[in-house]
């Protein structure tokens, strides 16, 4: 219905401005486009319509321009805001457990049972080469292969590795926090690993026992 | 039941090339539905080709073979014009025939 | 017995990176070159031309009067220029979407039941081995959507913003992946589907036959299989995003020639 | 005491015997070789098809990709140069089910078969070559599998 009142309106406007050639302008398109979204979609098990809601970081990156430096800045602020320290300043678990989590790209498609984030991989292999022994590995984000190691991380609990720690997981929890319209997802704000798997995760780049910083 | 096969048979010299294309699903019995139960095994057990009528080459397949499962073999002694034909056999007693002509 | 192998896993560190990789890459496409003679998608296109011409539906009619976008009947071509503009359903449609119409109008199936049905299941599988069919029939030919109704302009529009879209538990949009040159998923090539990304990629390369699943999968199920992983909600079949975004893509790649039906991971 | 292996290793041997002298045509050998299907390894799967233990031979090859993009399809081939080849073999090594593909070829078709098998993990695939006078010979080649897509 939407579709047959949409194409109306829009013949209408041509015929209307039949002469200058014009469609219908960007703003038009931009709400056209919002309708059609939202009429396209269905709830599906765990993925329910309500993931098409953008909050403000996610709008201001959805076009294939780059937000204005004020815009990014306070998406980044905004993100920087968010993060949760981990309890007990515990921030590196165990590599093994990471390098697991870091294989699997499992989790929250309407395929999926559970929004439980035991439950979730962190897909990041689909897009880092991060252990250099696996060879299928992505390159949307940079190499991670000694991730540590280039850092000159050779304690993780000594104070001088503080910066490096606690940037990395910033750059876990919320990437947003460094670069306002990171691909990256936000695993620790949007809930899709949990605090000890983030560990896992920062023992993976970070441990210098790690396979990672060999 | 089950779809056709494609079988190309194509002569070069006294030589003709069999390319043969299977519709089968060649479940393990190995997978799990969603439920949770055993998918039963389902797969092409065997095939037998014939030239001309003659049986040329026979093969026991297991459930290791992929799905929609590819052949290729080369007669001696064949040429445009000829026939060949394949006829596979499934553990759950399904059976198909196809014939095709050698271009 | 130790020390030698350790000598070798430290030679192969050395000489890792570059030259691993190129090998890698040369291996896929070794692996890619010998899939390509014997793909199974040529037993989907066999039933397709079956489907075409057998009389089916309440009103025991075939589709050879189906009007793709070029008149009733006319198969060739017709791949290279969906979607586009149908006067008849006042819709752009893709492909498969207009088979449904035409499988509605000519053979009495009931549209909306064809396209709830799941993939792979029933009257879907049979539009897709249409589809399949249909594609082939166009390989080699070059991609030239109309863009001349304002509809099929508006269609281009919507689809370029539901590309750039970002939402779901993961912040994905299709230009997550697909916005740059040379970008790889695990060991797999993504398409800069921004622009023409070459002959026989991206939106010229389906219909395909996914081996990963022994499964044919048409333009629909690859964009309802990328918003799945992109944690969207679920697209409806022929919905008016999954259509714009055809649109685009296949605008996009104005002048690619067209692989279809061709095999995929 | 002869176990049921046996007994069926040595009936296939008789009935292929008996076909190699034309006293049967090759689609009477029908029953499907269970036990060689069933076996773990490939020298369990050769004996129980009748065959002693397999030796490596340049004449035996085995062709397939160096890396696989996706272990559900990889195409394969086995194939020999040698004269008098009763069967071809296809085995994945570390498959649930080895043995792949068994090839009762005859002098019309070329010892060179080209089939797809399946791959749970990276793996040696095996190409053996049966003769008709009891000896067995075999090729191999690891075919590496890797995880691809989004992996979802």
């Amino acid at each position: 219905m939407h579709l047959t009142r949409l194409i109306v309106g829009g013949a209408a406007a041509t015929a209307l401005l039949a002469g200058c050639a014009t469609g219908p302008s960007p703003a038009e398109l931009d709400a056209q486009a919002r309708q059609a979204i939202q009429s396209s979609f269905r709830d599906q098990g765990i993925a329910k319509t309500d993931r098409l809601n953008q909050d403000p970081a996610l709008a201001a990156c959805s076009t294939d321009k780059a937000p204005d430096e004020a815009a990014a800045d306070r998406v980044m602020a905004d993100a920087l805001f968010t993060v949760k320290w981990p309890a007990g300043g515990q921030f590196v678990g165990d590599w093994r457990r990471g390098e697991a989590i870091a294989q699997s790209g499992r989790g929250m498609t309407w395929t999926d049972n559970s929004t439980d984030p035991k439950d979730n991989g962190g897909n990041c292999y689909n897009c880092h080469q991060i252990d250099q022994k696996e060879i299928s590995y992505g390159t949307i984000g940079p190499s991670l292969w000694n991730y540590g190691k280039n850092r000159g991380i050779t304690d993780v609990a000594s104070p001088a590795t503080a910066p490096i720690v606690h940037y990395t997981w910033v750059k876990l929890w919320n990437p947003r926090a460094y670069s306002a319209c990171s691909n990256m997802p936000r695993f620790g704000h949007k809930g899709l690993l949990n605090e000890q798997q983030l560990r896992d995760v920062m023992a993976l780049l970070l441990d210098p026992k790690s396979p990672v910083n060999q | 039941m089950s779809d056709p096969m494609r079988i190309r048979a194509q002569a070069a010299g006294d030589k003709v090339t069999v390319r043969v294309l299977m519709s089968h699903e060649m479940e393990t019995g190995q997978r799990k539905d969603a439920a949770g139960k055993v998918i039963p095994a389902w797969f092409i057990q065997e095939v037998t080709a014939t030239h001309n009528g003659k049986t040329v080459l026979t093969a026991d397949w297991g459930p290791s073979i992929a799905k929609n499962p590819f052949l290729q073999f080369v007669v001696k002694g064949g040429k445009v014009g000829d026939k060949v034909a394949v006829t596979w056999t499934d553990n759950k007693g399904g059976k198909r025939t196809d014939e095709a002509t050698v271009s | 017995m130790v020390k030698p192998s350790l000598i070798g896993l430290a030679a192969l560190a050395l000489c890792a990176g570059a030259q691993a990789q190129k090998s890698t890459a040369d291996g896929i496409a070794e692996y890619r070159k010998m899939l390509e003679d014997g793909n199974p998608a040529e037993l989907y296109e066999a039933k397709g031309e079956a489907l075409w011409k057998q009389k089916r539906g309440p009103k025991n009619a075939s589709l050879e009067q189906c009007d793709l976008g070029q008149g009733p009947g006319v198969v060739k071509g017709v791949f290279v220029t969906l979607p586009r503009y149908f006067a008849d359903t006042q819709k752009v449609q893709d492909l498969e979407s207009r088979l449904v119409s035409c499988m509605a109008m000519l053979q009495g199936f009931d549209a909306a039941e064809v396209a709830k049905t799941p993939f792979g299941r029933g009257e879907m599988a049979n539009v897709t081995a249409l589809a399949t069919w249909i594609a082939s029939v166009s390989r080699g030919m070059r991609f030239n959507l109309p863009q001349s109704h304002p509809a099929e302009r508006q269609s281009y529009e919507v689809g370029k913003r539901a590309f750039f879209f970002r939402a779901g538990s993961h912040d994905f949009s299709c230009a997550t992946c697909h916005a740059e040159d040379g970008k790889r998923i695990r060991l797999q090539d993504l398409p800069n589907l921004t622009k023409n990304p070459g002959d026989g990629i991206g939106f010229a390369a389906w219909p395909a036959y996914r081996v990963s699943n022994g499964q044919m999968w048409g333009m629909q199920l690859r964009l309802n299989d990328c918003f799945r992983q992109q944690r969207f909600p679920y697209p409806g079949f022929g919905s008016e995003v999954t259509i714009a975004l055809a649109t685009y893509m296949g605008v996009n790649a104005k002048g690619a020639e067209s692989i279809a039906p061709s095999i995929k991971r | 005491m002869q176990t049921r292996r046996e007994m069926l290793a040595r009936s296939a041997t008789v009935a292929g015997l008996l076909a190699g002298a034309g006293f049967l045509p090759l689609s009477a050998m029908a029953a499907w070789p269970q036990a060689a299907f069933d076996s773990k390894n490939m020298a369990d799967a050769v004996k129980a098809l009748g065959g002693g233990a397999p030796v490596e031979s340049k004449d035996v090859s085995v062709s397939g990709p160096d890396i696989a993009e996706n272990g559900a399809v990889v195409p394969v081939g086995c194939a020999t140069t040698l004269p008098g080849v009763k069967r071809l073999l296809l085995l994945v090594e570390k498959n649930p089910s080895v043995l792949a593909a068994v090839f009762n070829v005859t002098d019309a078709v070329e010892a060179n078969l080209n089939t797809r098998v399946k791959m749970g993990q990276s793996s040696n695939v095996f190409a053996v070559a049966m003769m008709n006078d009891g000896k067995v010979f075999f090729a191999a080649k690891e075919i590496k599998v890797t995880l691809g897509g989004c992996g979802g």
